[in-house]
């Protein structure tokens, strides 16, 4: 045998590793295909549009009411916060205001979907990163108490359809704010645990540390929001920034990181809990009186005309664009989603990394691809 | 899928006295086997995946009744738990999983999207009308959008149910 | 003539018993894994198949062996059926020369060899070859990802754990398990500030050693979807189970033989001394398991070669001197 | 070298804290409801079925058109009686298409379309989930179910 | 920074430009978009935060929302199309996340951005033909 032949025989050659769209990490059916080069990896391609549910198809069938569930169902983490998104657009292109009082449940039942979506979001990252199952089940335990909340409020536990367009479909019943104290209490304690579990864990911060870095530039050129791109450094939170319902009354802080690497997204996160937290007890605290609910049949006709609005999401900033021309359904829907910018930045962020650090980068950007592929 | 095809020289051992009586009892031990260890795939599609999640975890806990075993690779499940909408791009992937389980396999369509294409039916381009319109049987059908986790419970129970009813086939 | 007969059946029945012993012994393991897990948790785990679940074991293991068996085409068949078995025999081996301690004046070894600590290490690291040739025999790219982790993972650890059992091993002054126990009689080894770093050491490695979390990269679930056997089905899979668990329990039993004194302790008879240390060894490492994250692969090379082969090397010098003083 | 020992020593003491955290969490009493013994009281506005008191229905068929899904089909004939009051034709409701987003619960200015607690249903095949509104003993097979 | 101040800047560049008078939306004619995007560079507008498309059935516009994290402000901008001609310069060299943005419009209108790195479709199956958003 000739040289050039044993070369070929025991030659290394890069290799393609498809994962997905059913792989325990890929946050539902997103499809990434990795260019290996041993452990390491070389490129990245994502691939999306396995959930693609045709979601501004359907927006162009159906009244501005009837809309309404199926935001429910683009991040089906924070149904809630989907829904505030989608009605703060509609009051806007129609010029509704609306009573005190449904503002004040709107930021409650928001900040409070917050919390439930980050504590998804946090504790599937740890499970990506191989703690099995614990630190995920303490977050889901954590995050029955709000769900069942909901479930007392508008009678479902994933998918709420609460929000309505001028106010919400029905008041809190009696002894919620009780409730809600009772799980604000209950929370705070139940952050330092997961803390003491991940915060100062030597196998979860060299894991997390330097991995991943988003610089701020970028960020902002890629369209990045939301916790992410706070972690980068960029002190922007639309509830401070553009403030809408009345988030201008509350006293809260903005969590900023650093590096923009995973630890700081994670933290961001962490630390916006609690915020959060602040947030809600404000807002129960001062719960005006009224009466927030509108009646349901109502039949909407905007002038003919656009509007766009953004929302600050727990994943980012959710933006309904929509373009009515004067009758009861839209014309044209657009929803930008703020994972579909989130994801786009991921092939950038993994290449040179090893695989499980692929992982790690993708569990820290929280992505649900609902959202993303709509 | 019968279990009794999987034990060797059944036809015999009937022949013998009190044969059948050993082969009906070995077969309700497999049978009982079977459906106390439903392992699911990790399969989550859309909204349903996390009411699925929430069914493994604390508050329901799933694995009370041996089917908490989530496991990643088709090559070890034996229920598909089908949660979510199904799409176009999906379908392929969906039958090749689905193929890839080996057999006594079950499916359970988890949601109205998977049952037959509920809030997505209509007006749509992209949405496959249930799993059954991809050419997978379906075993048990669980109505909800999403089902809350004490249905999915009470779908695997009845799907317990079923595969203890299975009818012994003869060779 | 009658000698060697006596002697074929003896060897049966203690096969028979031992094997027996592994079964049941990774079926309670994988019940109990749940339970504890569940309990972690704060849930209950298997209730419904039998008393608190106690037969869900036994419906896993049924089911898995009624399992279609699926080979897929494409694969190196050689590797590929002999995977399994790789990976369950040696550890089966092993018991050999485990001491639980004796019962009625009969010593439950079935072997005191005199090179016992040896052979056990040797077999040990066969264990890598079945992993290894499940990953290449499935010709799939998790699986061969999984298969040349665990390769470089086991190698690498296999150093400290070798240097730790050797501390003990110069404190008791023979390689026969029997001997070490006895020597053991006074004071546990633990008790002695540098076995305890042997302990740890033993622990971790070993930890490494049966590929459980925070080592548990050949199989790494969110990132390899299954490793090393992702592609296997039905009782294959089954072995591959049996083998972790059985695994599991022989780090254990060394581990509780070599440091914590084995069979020996007072008023309880000697077995159930054995099966107390070993199992509570072996909810120690669930306890790991179901609380820490994993490490990278080159984090897990680098603690292996910077932290723990160098800290145990110290060590073993460090016993030397106390043993020539 | 003083370093490299503080630090391991350090991460031997942050994971004990770890570990520390699930300890604690094996000595709490488990949170699970252990579904078919134990059941959760649904709560005063939980969405599960549809149904109708017949009496209440004026027939007017706003639930129909606020559906977003078109799981409700009404129809509607002229009463034979002297008043010509409106009669049901037929109304049924098709379970594989409804979102429980209970808009038509909502919508109804009679309160004759609301929705159950029904909340454990699996079936065997689709044809037990259309379901005739107007059938009295539609959900008697799911109201309580059998099991153990 | 209001649309006005931005659209007198543009004008300056591209004569065609004209505000619209209900949303205050400046409308650069499709060669323009360019010029456009590297004016709003210079301007200090980082993040192209959103672009799609609306099918008018006489002509189609493509929408692009800007935002300038400094400046704190946002403005609109569009750009007709005809249907027979759907072809637009891309601004991926600008901002990167006009990249799947742009590939998304492809995907759902059938709109070609011309030297964008990799326009394929993004949501549907490669293999499609139709542009299902799109009203004719």
């Amino acid at each position: 045998m000739d040289d050039t032949s044993l070369k070929e025989d025991i030659g290394t050659e890069e290799f393609w590793v498809n994962m997905g769209p059913q792989h325990p990490s890929t946050h539902g059916v997103l499809r990434l295909e990795l260019k290996l080069s041993g452990e390491t990896v070389v490129d990245g391609i994502v691939h999306i549009g396995y959930l693609h549910r045709s979601m501004e198809k359907i927006a162009e069938n159906r009244t501005y009411t009837q809309f309404i569930p199926f935001t429910d169902r683009l991040d089906y983490l924070a149904s809630m916060n989907n829904n505030l998104a989608y009605v703060l657009a509609v009051e806007k292109l129609m010029g509704i205001e609306v009573s005190d009082r449904a503002k004040y449940i709107r930021v409650i039942m928001a900040e409070l979907g917050r919390i439930a979506s980050h504590l998804f979001g946090i504790t599937t990252f740890v499970q990506d990163l191989g703690a099995f199952a614990t630190p995920l089940f303490y977050g889901m335990r954590e995050r029955e108490k709000i769900v069942e909340l909901f479930d007392d409020v508008c009678g479902q536990r994933l998918t709420y359809n609460y929000m309505r367009v001028g106010g919400v479909s029905r008041d809190l019943p009696n002894g919620a704010d009780g409730k809600i104290k009772g799980i604000i209490k209950y929370l705070r304690p139940k952050f330092d645990d997961l803390e003491a579990l991940f915060n100062s864990n030597p196998i979860f911060t060299a894991r997390t540390r330097g991995v991943g870095v988003l610089t701020a530039s970028k960020a902002v050129n890629y369209g990045v929001t939301g916790p992410n791109l706070r972690a980068s450094g960029v002190k922007w939170d639309l509830r401070k920034d553009e403030p809408y319902l009345c988030y201008d009354k509350f006293t809260f802080d903005i969590p900023v990181g650093n590096n923009g690497d995973a630890w700081d997204r994670y933290k961001v996160r962490m630390d916006e809990m609690r915020q959060s937290l602040r947030i809600a007890e404000q807002a129960v605290l001062g719960l005006p009186e009224g009466d927030p609910t509108v009646k349901a049949g109502r039949i909407f006709r905007p002038e003919p005309g656009e509007t766009y609005m953004r929302s600050e999401n727990p994943r980012g900033e959710l933006g309904f664009y929509i373009v009515s021309d004067g009758s009861p359904i839209p014309f044209r829907m657009k929803i930008r989603s703020p994972s579909f910018s989130n994801i786009a930045v991921l092939p950038d962020l993994i290449r040179g990394l090893k695989i499980a650090d692929a992982v790690c980068v993708l569990g820290s950007l929280d992505v649900v691809m609902g959202e993303i592929d709509r | 899928m019968a279990v009794i095809e999987r034990i060797p020289a059944s036809g015999l051992i009937e022949k013998f006295p009190g044969g059948n009586l050993a082969l009906t009892t070995s077969e309700s031990v497999l049978k009982w086997s079977k459906a106390s260890s439903l392992w699911p795939l990790t399969f989550g599609l859309a909204c349903c995946a996390i009411e699925m999640i929430g069914t493994g975890a604390s508050r329901f806990d799933i694995d009370r009744f041996g089917a908490g075993v989530f496991r990643a690779s088709p090559r070890q499940c034996d229920v598909m738990i089908v949660a979510g909408t199904i799409c176009v791009k999906m379908g392929d992937c969906m039958k090749r999983l689905y193929a890839q389980m080996p057999e006594p396999k079950y499916v359970i369509a988890m949601g109205n999207c998977a049952v037959s294409g509920g809030i997505f039916c209509r007006d749509t381009y992209s949405v496959v009308k249930g799993t059954e319109a991809l050419g997978i049987p379906v075993d048990v059908l669980i109505p909800g959008c999403p089902p809350r986790p004490e249905n999915l419970l009470f779908g695997i129970m009845k799907l317990q149910e079923k595969i203890r009813k299975e009818k012994r086939v003869k060779r | 003539m009658i000698i060697p007969v006596l002697t074929l059946i003896i060897m049966l029945i203690v096969g028979a018993v031992v094997l027996g012993f592994i079964a049941v012994s990774a079926m309670f393991l994988i019940w109990w894994e749940r339970k504890v897990s569940a309990h972690i948790q704060t849930r209950y785990g298997p209730m419904r198949v039998g008393w608190h679940g106690a037969l869900q074991s036994v419906a896993d293991v049924i089911k898995l062996l009624l399992k279609e068996n699926i080979t897929p085409s494409g694969v190196d068949r050689l590797s590929w059926w002999l995977a399994p078995f790789f990976a369950v025999v040696p550890v089966v081996m092993v018991f050999v020369c485990i001491p639980f301690g004796n019962i009625f004046g009969i010593e439950l070894i079935a072997r005191d060899l005199n090179i016992g600590i040896l052979y056990i290490m040797a077999l040990t690291s066969i264990c890598v070859l079945g992993i290894f040739m499940a990953g290449w025999g499935s010709n799939n790219k998790y699986s061969l990802l999984g298969g040349m982790r665990s390769a470089a993972q086991i190698v690498s650890y296999e150093i400290p754990l070798v240097l730790a059992m050797v501390t003990a091993v110069m404190f008791a002054g023979s390689l026969s398990m029997q001997k070490i126990v006895e020597a053991q009689k006074g004071l546990w080894f633990v008790f002695q500030p540098n076995m305890a770093i042997a302990f740890a050491i033993f622990i971790i490695a070993g930890t490494a050693e049966v590929n459980r979390t925070p080592f548990d990269i050949p199989e790494a679930e969110s990132e390899l979807v299954a490793g090393f056997h992702t592609e296997y089905s039905g009782m294959k899979f089954a072995m591959f189970f049996l083998g972790e668990y059985t695994n599991m329990f022989v780090i254990s039993a060394l581990a509780a033989t070599l440091f914590l004194g084995g069979w020996s302790g007072p008023f309880l008879p000697p077995v159930i001394w054995f099966l107390i240390k070993t199992y509570g060894l072996v909810t120690f490492m669930m306890w790991i398991r179901w609380t820490l994250p994993r490490v990278r692969v080159d984090q897990l090379m680098g603690f292996a070669w910077k932290v723990l082969t160098p800290v145990s090397f110290a060590n073993l010098i460090v016993a030397g001197w106390i043993l020539m003083k | 070298m003083i370093k490299y020992f503080t630090c391991i020593i350090s991460g031997i003491w942050n994971l004990a804290k770890g570990l520390f955290v699930t300890l604690k969490n094996v000595f709490v009493k488990p949170v699970t409801l252990q579904y078919p013994t134990q059941k959760l009281e649904m709560t005063q506005r939980y969405r599960g079925l549809v149904d109708l008191y017949p009496e209440k229905c004026i027939k007017c068929g706003q639930c129909v058109k606020i559906c977003p899904t078109a799981c409700l089909d009404l129809s509607v004939k002229a009463g034979e009686g002297a008043d010509k009051k409106k009669e049901f034709g037929h109304f049924k409701y098709n379970m594989e298409l409804c979102c429980f987003c209970g808009l038509c619960e909502q919508v109804c200015p009679t309160q004759a379309i609301y929705m159950n607690k029904i909340y454990e249903i699996a079936v065997y095949e689709h044809g037990k989930l259309h379901i005739d509104l107007l059938d009295k003993d539609k959900y008697d097979e799911w109201a309580n179910p059998d099991v153990k | 920074m209001s649309n006005g101040e931005a659209f007198g800047l543009i004008k300056l560049k591209i004569p065609d430009t004209s505000l619209e008078e209900k949303t205050r939306a400046i409308v650069v004619p499709r060669e323009g978009i360019l010029e456009a995007a590297r004016c709003l560079t210079g301007q200090g507008f980082d993040s192209l935060h959103n672009l799609t498309a609306v099918d008018n059935k006489d002509n189609v516009t493509l929408v692009y929302h800007f935002y300038s994290m400094k400046k704190r402000a946002g403005i609109v901008l569009k750009t007709q199309l005809l249907p027979d001609d759907l072809t637009v310069e891309s601004v991926e060299r600008f901002w990167r996340s006009a990249d799947w943005l742009e590939r998304e419009v492809y995907d759902l209108f059938g709109v070609k951005f011309l030297n964008h790195p990799n326009l394929k479709r993004i949501l549907n199956p490669e293999e499609w033909t139709i542009h299902p958003l799109r009203k004719t």
